[in-house]
């Protein structure tokens, strides 16, 4: 099992280290390349793009992703905290809507999102980190308000009579109290906003030195245009890349992931 | 809990609510009420400024043109097909993973997370060329070890959907397993102390204890990951591309080829909101019949 | 209900009756419905908990998990952003005194019950509020250590000082703590005063049937001329309810401890289960349709179903209203 | 169908230009779009530019040296957008299109008949339309309208590794005894055609050498004609070829990236068919292996299998989506003059071995090929083998019905290789597919007549739209 | 450690001594290092945990949240393939006996802890296996009803007679539930016998802490000669123990209601505290370095610092090895 979870991977990795821009091997001998090139990783590195670079545009993502990351948590901390927490009118029935609006499908609401964020002149990082957060927020939130549930108020509570007002002991101790639905919040929308072409491509195209790093890779290795054949090598160099803060990220938390969902199961 | 109950907060909890639903509305609903109303125009390339209200029209071209059902059926096998499998997949690994005496479990982990941790764009790249048929290293080197028959999408409707669904496993059991691994460390061992001493076996125990514990879990998870396997289109867009013929082509691929390969966005629009009606159906049967969001009010 | 500088006030009740509901209507995390809550001897409806300068050592020590100990005991002095080296004096000092100076470096999940009871109070007491809330604290801990610890609190209050408002539904803790204790029952302070008073002579039968292991013996009896009759027996009505009894009917209250097993007794029973808990002994002796516990400090090996004659201490009786359950020596006396 | 919905904010003055046409200078080119002397004001235009990352290599010179010439126009590019029109249509819709914009003929003539294009023969003098090969020109052209400037022309040919493959062949017989051969001896494919995978494309080439054509013309409308002996026979002809003699690998991909090109990089297929785009992977491959020719003639009908000759080209948007001033539309004017002129078509013939779609750029590497002035010296007989297609092409039938041809072609094409229908079948379901889209689009009378919607329902929506103040819409809620 | 059939064991130690485990292991759920189990005379180490007919209310009941109060109680017999009608017949039968019977149909999150623990109960009950493990069953219960739950407990046992044992660390409990107790420390049982034996002659030092509440006083003493002397003061070596002390350092251990506050008691001290618990009083006497507690049923209001006289019940004496810490009465008698 962990060599069918690994194996496509190693196929990536081993094709970033090649010098052909080729993406399937057609012997097993293949597998075990007899020579390692960086070719890929020196040209995706030291390239300028006519105004934007690789090493820009992973800078871009790597600052989009995160501030989406950080606004999805606030978001959804922010609703679990309500949901679990505090008096909210017709509380069941908000709930269920919010969490139905998450049904809609991308192809539905492409188009007119894209009018809209137009219209108002949101067509730009900040327009994306609001696309990109509701998603994951509503879904979070769910997972947070759980979470919230099982932690005794008293914690919140002494931090009031210590001072504190509501919002600052929700800053301080809950989302702290929280840790692993925070976590599990900020890995699925890093990874949403990081590893997101369709609208960021949409958003962002007109200028390359805005590009994220997927509308970069995707460009740099030929695969916008079909006019040319596309250099899987450095591609997969990209992916690889753009794949290590992830799995450093997915890696470090993994405690926190393994124990994010445990309030679903727990015992009412 | 106990707050809530009591009423009496002093904050407003209606504020902090107020940042999602104002995105939600943004973000969500207006432009799904905008694209309720395309799919009662005729808005397409040739009709971008100057459309019409056509009334039902779209909605009737959907119906009739014969795709409908078919569209159905195979949307319901890749969403079906797919939860299935990588559920089971993932509450396999997991219950592997949750053995007490497993040794090097974080290594595993780790190992079995990748997947998740990668750049899904170019995983279904790679997923492609190893489903090549003769050459691909599904065919050459892993089914044949595992003495089993070659895949070919494109000479075969069920290697076609074998070859989406295994694909999309791949992508996505590291999640479901992580769901399931987080559930099942939380469900108190004194359960399976019982029941081992009331003589269950493995079995039982599994059946009568484990599952029914993760009751709300699998709920859970089975109707977000319902939803979001609905929507998901990018596998079958690289992989088969729909074929052969329209018969791995599912709801959202064709409303997407409407929408960006003929650019007639009233059409595509109607399609999405049928199925977006079709989702938020099910989605309700299941939320109903699980009770997955009483836990809420 | 007042109270007093430097008192330390344990409000004892079942458990749901909203005893840590009313500590947090003291703090100001929740709004009462009725009544007012006066500080201080000032009005504080409307103060915010952070104005109320009031500490509070919640029902689960609520230790953070996620601070070491240090961080934990100063965390109420760095948001009062109170200098570092403040801090520090202030926290190491609290900590030597609660012995726990040797911990600072830990984290909660290292530390037993006991130790995180402390940390808790420590940080109680490091804001130096001259009212201190206390929700059960001591309930999470083992037996043995919990008599350990009530006694260091109380140590500690005496030697400090503060107003301690406490919270416990253990009566022993209650007793051996309060200088005013509460009882609450069914929304309503029952009962508020010495504990020893309210121990000797409860206010009502609700009173006398909750303080008390083993409870005091409620009995409903009749009043005939000059005796108090149950299940076919009489004593003789006490001389100081003489002239004060309206009622026929009245509960007769009696603690297991002021009855004796005694062959000059002249209550007929049979006994019916014998408890002993090494310093005493619970005998369940079975009157008629009543049970009857008696305390007994002595041995006396006694078989189920042996017969037995009880004396009553009449000096140690109290009636209560039938109806009312108000105890009649207070309503009339 | 013509452009009704948008009519251009400015009449265009159409200046008159008589003599030989001289383009070659600043001043020139500012007379030929009515400018007699340089603006006073700078002007920003907006440009959308396609170029693959190699072409942009040369597109990046020819704008430093355009920049150069016309420092009062400031070019903002937009790198890297797709070919394929969806993305200019949302911005379109949006009233945020680029002033200037690069992509296919196909995807500019839909654009065109939806009106979000300028009709360039209303703004340039004829003579400038003879600049360029005739056939890019009318591949930009619908009826006498030119709707954009062609800056290379594409078309696929027939690539194969001289190691197996002894000659050209001609005929298709004598491709698939070449096939034949390369497959008994050198035990690897003889060809890799992925006929399965491809949306009709480089079918259209095959359908052509059959004696088939994608349209006819009925009563004045234009209908598909897919359903024909020539389609039959073309589907059976590869059918035969991949599943009785076994000489083709149906590849699931295609082009160099796909398996097909891999097969064809590695040694293990002789013969593919792909587009000069993909010469540089072929090239770093097989080196001087490395064989081009046109497609072969069936031999069954004695015609040529006639790939489509595409061009992709600069176009201008109507300044109702763009909002361009009518200053910025001369310097757009100016501006894709400038990059399809004979200096910059020949820089992308040189770097990045597109195919000029300018007369005199097209000449000089006529002329430079004549001269096997090509270095390395074998690209010389390959670039010969592209050129040579040229004369055997098939125009592109950029008409918007086309864009429903290509599923339409799949869709069949795909269940027919899987052997889940006959050619037959898959001709009539092809036909078929196709009618049912131009219905569905509007583009052929169909049966589909307006549904009524409940009044109530379109008021309720339509209020709420208001509120969220797309004006179009405001607009339509007073209207009704 | 023998259990006799019938018996009501209780094994009594501090947390995290090894109690849970030690019922785990009897079940069958661990395997033990060392030492071997023996059910009903046989040797069960390699007995599966369904072989050994054992019943068991864990620590925390593990009531199954999922299913309701009926299909909790049947779940053991559903597992053994009983008839359809016959788990009807038992459960109901079981729940009636422990007037859970109306609460069949609810899901375990709609009862309260007293409740859950009746399921607990009933579901071990219902098996008729004739050992029943319980782990700290009424930890998780307020101190009033837990009163009531350990004689319902008793009574229970009393009729249906399966051999019990019963993890607690609460000594009340232990006390007032045993037929056996056994005492759980370091990893050994340092005591296995008659509780009321263990309280009054505790076999080790240990024991004589742990058990009562108070606790025993221990006070390290010297035998000098006839006498016991300790902080300067001296009291006369009891009858029993002359001739069997050889050590000289010896612990004293007298419990504190065997010590009566009294004018012609030997030992002098200062009072330190006064709890004052309803029922009796303890007073801690500073007598040089020691505390002594005193256990006292009346109420005689004493103030801090008052001088008092102790005199000490003689027979009631036990003298512990200053080193072993185990009872020298025991050891050499
Ligand atoms: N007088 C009252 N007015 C309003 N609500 C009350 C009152 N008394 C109790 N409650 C409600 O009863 C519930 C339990 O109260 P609370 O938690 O204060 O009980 P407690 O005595 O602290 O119990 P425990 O001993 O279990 O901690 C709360 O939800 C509270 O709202
Ligand atoms: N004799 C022993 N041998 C091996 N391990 C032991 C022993 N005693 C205790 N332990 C270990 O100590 C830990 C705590 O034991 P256990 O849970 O049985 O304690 P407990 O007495 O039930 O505590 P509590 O009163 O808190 O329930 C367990 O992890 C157990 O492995
Ligand atoms: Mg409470
Ligand atoms: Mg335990």
């Amino acid at each position: 099992m962990v060599l069918f979870s690994v194996f496509p991977l190693y196929y990536i990795i081993m094709t970033s280290f090649s010098n052909a821009p080729n993406l399937i091997s057609l012997d097993v001998s293949d597998l075990f390349p007899k020579h390692i090139y960086f070719t890929a990783y020196r040209e995706l590195l030291t390239t300028n793009y006519y105004g934007g670079s690789f090493p820009l545009w992973i800078r871009n993502s790597l600052i989009l992703a995160s501030s989406t990351a950080l606004i999805s948590i606030l978001l959804a901390m922010l609703t679990g905290y309500a949901l679990s927490r505090l008096n909210i009118p017709a509380k069941k029935t908000l709930a269920a809507f919010i969490y139905i609006v998450t049904f809609f499908p991308y192809t539905a609401t492409a188009v007119p999102l894209y009018l809209m964020f137009a219209k108002f002149h949101m067509l730009n990082y900040i327009g994306l980190i609001i696309a990109y957060t509701p998603g994951t927020s509503i879904f979070a939130a769910f997972l947070a308000k759980l979470a919230i549930d099982s932690i005794p108020p008293s914690y919140e509570e002494i931090a009031m009579v210590d001072g504190l007002s509501r919002f600052q002991v929700f800053l301080r101790i809950v989302m702290r109290l929280a840790l692993p639905i925070v976590a599990l919040t900020a890995i699925l929308s890093f990874s949403g906003a990081y590893l997101d072409f369709a609208l960021a491509y949409a958003f962002l195209l007109p200028h390359i030195s805005d590009w994220t790093a997927t509308i970069g890779l995707y460009y740099a290795a030929g695969l916008l245009n079909y006019a040319s054949a596309p250099a899987y090598n450095l591609f997969a160099a990209g992916s690889v890349i753009m794949g290590i803060p992830l799995t450093a990220l997915f890696i470090a938390s993994q405690r926190m992931m393994t124990r994010a969902y445990s309030t679903l199961a727990g015992v009412k | 809990m106990t707050s809530s109950k009591n009423g009496k907060n002093e904050d407003n909890g209606f504020l902090y609510i107020l940042p999602i639903l104002i995105l939600t509305i943004f973000v969500f609903i207006l432009p799904l009420v905008y694209a309720l109303y395309i799919s009662f125009t005729n808005m397409n390339l040739f009709h971008l400024f100057n459309y019409n209200i056509v009334g039902l029209k779209n909605y009737a071209i959907i119906f009739e043109c014969g795709y409908f059902w078919e569209l159905i059926k195979n949307t319901l096998i890749w969403t079906l097909g797919s939860l299935v499998t990588m559920m089971s997949l993932g509450f396999l690994l997991a219950l592997i993973l949750n053995q007490r005496d497993l040794k090097g479990k974080s290594i595993f982990y780790a190992f079995l997370i990748l997947p998740w941790a990668f750049p899904g764009f170019i995983s279904l790249l790679i997923w492609q060329g190893l489903w090549v048929d003769p050459y691909g290293m599904m065919n050459k080197l892993i089914l044949p070890m595992l003495h089993l028959p070659r895949i070919n999408s494109l000479i075969s409707t069920t290697d076609a959907w074998i070859e989406l669904i295994l694909t999309n496993d791949w992508l996505s059991f590291p999640y479901f397993m992580t769901v399931f691994y987080s559930s099942l460390q939380s469900i108190p061992h004194e359960l399976y102390d019982i029941a081992e001493l009331d003589g269950a076996g493995t079995l039982t125990k599994f059946f009568r204890i484990t599952l029914p514990s993760l009751k709300r879990t699998i709920a859970f998870v089975f109707i977000t990951s319902f939803v979001f396997t609905w929507n998901n289109f990018y596998p079958i867009f690289i992989l088969t591309g729909g074929g052969p013929g329209i018969s791995t082509e599912t709801f959202i691929v064709y409303a997407y080829q409407e929408a960006f390969d003929y650019s007639n966005f009233a059409l595509a629009s109607a399609w999405s909101v049928i199925s977006t009606i079709f989702v938020i159906i099910l989605g309700l049967i299941v939320i109903k019949y699980t009770h997955i969001l009483d836990s809420f009010s | 209900m007042e109270i007093e500088k430097r008192d330390f006030v344990v409000i004892l009740g079942p458990s749901g009756e909203g005893k840590t509901t009313i500590l947090r209507i003291i703090a100001g995390l929740l709004k009462q419905d009725k009544g007012h809550v006066y500080l201080r001897g000032k009005l504080a409806d409307d103060m915010s908990p952070k104005d109320r300068n009031i500490a509070m050592v919640p029902q689960n020590y609520a230790v953070y998990p996620f601070m070491n100990v240090f961080d934990n005991i100063a965390f109420p002095l760095k948001i009062e952003h109170v200098p570092k080296e403040e801090i520090r004096k202030r926290v190491l000092e609290v900590a030597e005194m609660l012995k726990i100076d040797n911990l600072l470096d830990r984290k909660p999940s290292q530390l037993s019950g006991g130790q995180l009871q402390r940390v808790a109070i420590a940080r109680a007491l490091v804001k130096n509020a001259d009212i201190i809330l206390m929700d059960e604290p001591l309930s999470n801990l083992d037996a043995q250590v919990r008599v350990l610890a009530r006694e260091e609190l109380k140590e500690l209050q005496q030697k400090l000082g503060p107003t301690i408002i406490y919270v416990t539904h253990d009566q022993a803790e209650a007793l051996s703590l309060a200088t005013k204790l509460a009882l609450l029952h069914d929304g309503k302070i029952q009962a508020y005063g010495d504990p020893l008073e309210l121990y000797r002579q409860p206010n009502n039968s609700w009173v006398a049937s909750f303080l008390g292991n083993p409870a005091m013996n409620l009995i409903r009896s009749e009043i005939v001329g000059e005796k108090i009759e149950f299940n076919g027996q009489a004593i003789p009505l006490p001389e100081k309810f003489k002239g004060i009894i309206k009622s026929n009917r009245v509960i007769l209250g009696i603690r297991p401890e002021n009855i004796e097993i005694s062959q000059d007794g002249d209550i007929e029973g049979v006994v019916e289960l014998v408890e002993e808990l090494g310093s005493f002994t619970i005998t369940h002796v079975r009157v008629g349709n009543d049970i009857i516990k008696v305390v007994d400090k002595a041995f006396i090996k006694r078989e189920k179903g042996e017969k037995v004659k009880l004396k009553f201490d009449y000096s140690r009786i109290e009636l209560f209203d039938a109806e009312s359950g108000v105890n009649l020596m207070i309503k009339n006396g | 169908k013509p452009p009704s919905s948008v009519t251009p904010t400015t009449t265009p003055t159409k200046p008159s230009v008589s003599g030989p046409l001289n383009i070659t200078n600043a001043t020139d080119l500012m007379k030929l779009v009515g400018l007699n002397s340089t603006p006073s004001s700078p002007v920003t235009i907006t440009v959308w530019d396609s170029y693959s990352t190699s072409e942009d290599q040369a597109f990046n010179q020819t704008l430093a040296q355009f920049e150069k010439e016309f420092p009062w126009i400031h070019v903002d590019v937009t790198y890297g957008v797709g070919v394929g029109c969806s993305q200019f249509e949302e911005a379109a819709k949006g009233h945020d299109a680029p002033i200037v914009y690069r992509d296919t003929s196909n995807s500019g003539g839909a654009l065109f008949c939806a009106g979000l294009l300028l009709n360039l023969s209303e703004y340039l003098p004829p003579q400038v339309f003879s600049l360029y090969l005739n056939c890019s020109i009318s591949d930009w052209s619908i009826g006498k309208a030119v709707y954009g400037l062609p800056d290379d022309i594409n078309y696929i040919v027939m690539f194969y590794n001289k190691q197996y493959v002894p000659y050209a062949p001609n005929t298709t017989c004598e491709m698939v005894k070449i096939a034949e051969e390369v497959n008994t001896t050198d035990h690897v494919w003889g060809i890799a055609y992925g006929a399965s995978d491809e949306y009709g494309y480089r079918f259209a080439a095959w359908f052509a050498g059959f004696g088939g054509q994608i349209f006819t013309t009925q009563n004045g409308q234009v209908v598909p004609a897919l359903n024909s002996t020539a389609m039959v026979d073309a589907l059976n002809f590869w059918y035969n070829l991949t599943y009785d003699l076994h000489i083709n690998y149906l590849a699931p991909s295609t082009g160099a990236g796909g398996a097909e090109g891999e097969l064809f990089e590695a040694g293990k297929a002789a013969i593919i068919f792909d587009g000069p785009w993909d010469l540089n992977a072929y090239l770093q491959a097989l080196g001087s292996n490395l064989g081009a020719a046109p497609l072969p003639v069936v031999s069954q009908t004695g015609i040529r299998a006639e790939p489509f000759l595409g061009a992709t080209g600069w176009m201008i948007s109507n300044p109702s989506v763009s909002g361009a001033t009518p200053l910025q539309i001369k310097a757009a004017l100016i501006f894709i003059l400038f990059v399809t002129n004979c200096q910059s078509d020949y820089r992308l013939w040189c770097v990045a071995h597109d195919i000029p779609a300018n007369k005199i750029a097209y000449n000089e590497a006529m002329a430079e090929l004549k001269a096997g002035k090509l270095t390395p010296s074998y690209l010389n007989q390959i670039m010969e083998g592209i050129l040579e297609q040229a004369q055997y092409t098939q125009k592109f039938p950029n008409i918007p019905q086309m864009a429903y041809y290509w599923n339409s072609f799949h869709t069949a094409a795909s269940e027919f290789f899987a052997q889940q229908i006959n050619a037959q079948t898959a001709a009539q379901t092809m036909e078929s597919n196709f009618i049912n889209c131009l219905k569905k689009n509007g583009l052929l009378s169909s049966s589909f007549e307006i549904l009524p919607l409940p009044p109530a329902l379109i008021d309720a929506i339509l209020l709420l739209l208001s509120v969220f103040m797309i004006p179009e819409i405001k607009y339509k809620v007073k209207a009704l």
